[in-house]
């Protein structure tokens, strides 16, 4: 059987999050009980309506009993306004799993997963299914920021983890004032190479978390974005520059990279 | 009874006519990932180099209106490499294996091409005279006795079947189509991509570090069409047709106009099992109409 | 303050630089009835030739992925009853009028413009090189030293500005811009259709009668954008964007790439007050970027 | 103020009418009021979805108090079927009034309104247009046809006007068994000079009311069709052959024709 599918889902679920962000529940993708943290499917909007390519969306939770998935998206351009007029019982068309997702880390060392905006969902699904895999919930440190309060989403799913959840807006209109590499340095202590990080969001946070791996001298991971035109590694087109020289396929090698690997 | 998809070209048998093109479907390793690669007629591999080439810096691709653009730049692991990995892994599979060429003087096609001639599974070699982001590739594809010239330098060193592929961006497409096949091309390929160009009208710059870049997709078909049919006209080798093919519709159209097969490039990026669907959705084309043959339809356009 | 649209092209000043493309506006008298006319800059009219013409039977449009396929064979009423009564109709506005002009030999040119001389509301004349449709007129688009002798000549009996309208389907257009250049054009407008064609597959019949046509409408956007940036690069004179656009986005795309002023074509088909909608949102473009002036973002890309 | 105008309306209601029809009521525009039977409307489909040119569809109805028109409607090709997923509250552009419209007739002599499949439409307006004028329903006669019993449209809608109503079918499954242009033959007494005929519907039909008018030395009026992508005459691409000689743009000229007017 392939390992990637292309498969005609139906929309079972939509909610308006406000500020422009959208949760869809799509299924049922025959695929979903094996697809890990970090990966993501690529879309294609509804009618097409003048968006040529597909669009990418990290997977943020997953419900294999139905073989349901699920995204969270913010509308950013065209592909993403259009997704959002999707409606119940609309069909989508989806490919995936793609990339290559989260490498899970040992379950003696404590994770500090470090999220921005809409970075967020691939790693709710991280802390998820970590703690499926009976990994020590006081281990697990999640770091979510926003701009502002508006933002934040999914607040109450990501509480009922029960990790140790700290909340930062850069406004300080809820939880911690400042970004997000400040609420971890602020919150966390004993950073050392004995911690693994996990990251996902804008430039800036992953530069932030970046420096302070390389400062503490720490491990970790961190997802990255490129534009997509095919998601499976044939267009050649969603390059970054690795360190070492040379380019990388974010869609393929990626998205999922170690700290380092890419120059960002 | 199912109609018969099978064709041949230069007297090589294809199980169906439906390629996939140059550069949309890397070497076969990642739609392998999608659908068994055995159930299309061929693969044409991304163009390879002497050496390997990174490519430009990105961003190399931009969405347009019912296409892209792109100037990947020839990215590509070399010619070495290519035989050592890429045409082993294509070995497994039963279709058709052309590997695209390309050079920056004749003497590289020459070279490239002598290697791949000791490597059987190179069915078919197809000389990428059309690529629109580097230097020498232009020239070839503007300038017919160039190209005749090395169409033949490559078929004294490679002796299976010699694809020329075509440039779009010329003011008389038969010209260069009569000098490759006087060149000994076994057949032509058309259309590689139209010269384009998008800006970023934030940042004042164009959506390609190359600047321009190669158009594809829907949006380019009409002109593909139309240069398939008038080269029809002009050669007696086999064309193979190229440029927005999405459906099994578009596939007629080509059909009609003259090609005796198809490769499918943009169209894989969107839907990576388009081969597989038109494969389906021909066979009920033709049995719908009473065709036994795809080759009954050949250039069998009805003009006014 | 609001921002200035004015522009000026060989002397000649246009309110804005948002003018209607030939043949894509007849002579303004259906579009008077969704806008006032003389919110616009100019009107390129329909190509007018020394005799009326009924054009190519139907079908003689095709809709085609972001785009359109025409062959309408330059349907006119001929330079007499164009005088007579598009003419007259088109002196009530406030707007630029630019008579497109198609002959099938220079003397044809000729002989349209010095009857166009007379009447002082035919602010300029753009010639036609480029029209797929009909025999002479490819051949101008690819004859440098045919379209030099063509402008030459015109501009000895028509006096105020002659715009060289120029063809896509050439190796290298920026030949053709310097010899039009050479010969006398005051500016140059571009880019006309792309040789195209389209088959339906029932009938196994071309979807023209005319077997092929012209290409336009988004699809082609990114070709005309590497044309205008290529030969902005290569002449002195003044030039006007023609292809796909349909927003203010593509306005300033064409700019940046060193346009003066543009044409709509085909999106008047879809959306016939685009001029009037690109118009106030290239105010507010301008202004939330600072611009003072249009001009000041011609030719303004940041090439790598 | 411009003739023709380009608004975004609001679907206020669809109806599923079964056999790939479907009924629109879209609101408010504001020439409702100005709208001539035979008189169209050109739609911008949904979201694009890949269909380029806008779609062409007679009034059916208007309602001048909301400011609201109706449409009629049969899936054929891309364009019919993206508009058959607009749904309540959509948004659809429509661009009109367009189109010469019928020329009314004298009040004195007998009208034979003859539709067949989606040509009914245009008819239906121009006898309700005519009853609202004050034209003697008796004078009216209305020939409404269909291949099968499940094409006929909105039949009690029809029969409320009051006028003469004769429905066919060519398979006998509801009303007269035969064609249109039977119908009339068979039902209607005294065809010639002093009446006049209206038509609208397929090729088959037209040709048919062309001959009985040339035999019966009739006047009429037809409704044609032509693809359409621009609908206000700027194209030149609707064209169709004068008997005279020369072509006309069904969309300006058009679409309604005096019988014998056009080669059909
Ligand atoms: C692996 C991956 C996972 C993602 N997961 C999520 C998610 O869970 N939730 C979410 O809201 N968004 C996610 N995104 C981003 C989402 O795909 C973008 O919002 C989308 O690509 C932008 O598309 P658009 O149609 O809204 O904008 P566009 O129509 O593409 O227009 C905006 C511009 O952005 C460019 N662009 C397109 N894609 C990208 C990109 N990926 N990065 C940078 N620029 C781009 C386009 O070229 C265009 O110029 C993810 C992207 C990737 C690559
Ligand atoms: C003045 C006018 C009034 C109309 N009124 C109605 C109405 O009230 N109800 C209704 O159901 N339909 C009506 N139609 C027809 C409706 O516009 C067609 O169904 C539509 O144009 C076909 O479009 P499509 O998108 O479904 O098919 P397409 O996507 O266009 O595909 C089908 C093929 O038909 C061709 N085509 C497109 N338009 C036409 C046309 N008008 N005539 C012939 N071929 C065409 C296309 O070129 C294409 O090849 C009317 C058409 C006109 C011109
Ligand atoms: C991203 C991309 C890369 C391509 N690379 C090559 C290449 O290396 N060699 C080549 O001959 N053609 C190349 N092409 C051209 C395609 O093979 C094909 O000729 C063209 O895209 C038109 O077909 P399409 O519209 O189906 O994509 C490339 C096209 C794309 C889109
Ligand atoms: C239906 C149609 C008719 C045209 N007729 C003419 C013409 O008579 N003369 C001319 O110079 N260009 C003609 N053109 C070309 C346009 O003026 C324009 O150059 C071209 O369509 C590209 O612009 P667009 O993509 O905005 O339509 C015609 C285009 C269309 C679509
Ligand atoms: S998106 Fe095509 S290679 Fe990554
Ligand atoms: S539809 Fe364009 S002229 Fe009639």
């Amino acid at each position: 059987m392939s390992k990637i599918v292309i498969e005609t889902t139906e929309v079972l679920k939509k909610r308006d999050l406000g500020q422009n962000c959208f949760h869809l529940i799509l299924g049922t993708f025959s695929k979903t009980k094996s697809i890990k943290p970090g990966q993501f499917i690529h879309i294609k909007t509804i009618n097409g309506g003048g968006v040529f390519f597909r669009r990418a969306f990290s997977i943020f939770d997953i419900n294999p009993k139905e073989n349901s998935i699920e995204i969270l998206f913010k509308v950013f351009g065209r592909g993403t306004a259009e997704l959002s007029k999707a409606q119940k019982g609309d069909k989508i068309n989806v490919m995936g799993p793609l990339g290559n997702g989260f490498t899970l880390p040992s379950k003696k060392i404590t994770s500090i997963i470090a999220g921005g905006g809409i970075g967020m969902p691939p790693l709710y699904f991280l802390a998820k299914y970590m703690i499926e895999k009976g990994y020590n919930s006081e281990k697990i440190w999640f770091f979510y920021g926003g701009k502002t309060k508006n933002e934040l989403m999914e607040l109450s799913k990501i509480k009922k983890l029960g990790i140790n959840l700290v909340i930062s807006t850069d406004d300080g209109s809820y939880g911690f004032k400042g970004f997000v590499s400040q609420a971890i340095n602020d919150n966390f202590d004993g950073l050392n190479g004995q911690n693994i990080l996990f990251a996902c969001g804008p430039l800036g946070l992953l530069k932030a978390i970046d420096q302070m791996a390389l400062r503490e001298k720490m491990s970790g991971q961190i997802s990255l974005e490129a534009p997509m035109p095919c998601g499976i590694g044939i267009c050649l087109g969603c390059i970054l520059p690795l360190r070492e020289g040379g380019y990388t396929r974010v869609c393929r090698e990626g998205p999922v990279y170690k700290i380092g690997e890419v120059i960002l | 009874m199912t109609p018969d998809l099978s064709i041949e070209i230069a007297g090589m048998k294809f199980n169906n006519p439906i390629l996939t093109a140059s550069g949309t479907c890397g070497y076969g390793e990642e739609l392998a990932d999608v659908f068994d690669l055995s159930h299309i007629g061929g693969i044409v591999t991304k163009s390879i180099t002497v050496k390997p080439r990174e490519g430009h810096p990105p961003p190399r691709t931009a969405e347009t209106d019912s296409g892209m653009l792109n100037a990947i730049g020839l990215a590509n692991v070399g010619v070495d490499r290519f035989i050592a990995e890429k045409l082993r892994f294509l070995e497994k599979f039963d279709t058709r294996v052309i590997v695209n060429v390309a050079g920056s003087t004749t003497q590289e096609y020459v070279d490239i091409c002598s290697r791949l001639a000791d490597y059987p599974r190179a069915d078919m070699v197809e000389l990428n005279f059309s690529c629109p982001n580097v230097q020498h590739g232009m020239a070839v594809a503007t300038n017919p006795s160039l190209a005749e010239n090395t169409v033949k330098e490559v078929t004294r060193v490679f002796s299976r079947p010699v694809i020329a592929k075509l440039s779009p961006n010329v003011t008389d497409i038969t010209e260069i189509a009569r000098a490759c096949e006087n060149g000994g091309a076994s057949a032509l390929s058309l259309i590689n991509t139209l010269v384009g160009m998008a800006v970023d009208i934030e940042t004042f710059r164009p959506r390609l570090t190359n600047n321009t870049g190669g158009l594809s997709g829907p949006a380019i078909k009409p002109v593909a069409l139309a240069m398939v049919h008038k080269v029809y006209k002009a050669v007696r080798i086999p064309l193979i047709g190229i440029g927005g093919i999405s459906n099994y519709r578009d596939v007629v159209e080509f059909f009609l106009c003259g090609a005796r097969a198809v490769q499918i490039g943009t169209a894989l990026f969107v839907q990576p099992d388009t081969p597989i669907q038109i494969i389906k959705d021909l066979k009920n084309y033709l049995s719908k109409n009473k065709f036994k043959n795809i080759n009954e339809i050949v250039g069998q356009l009805r003009i006014y």
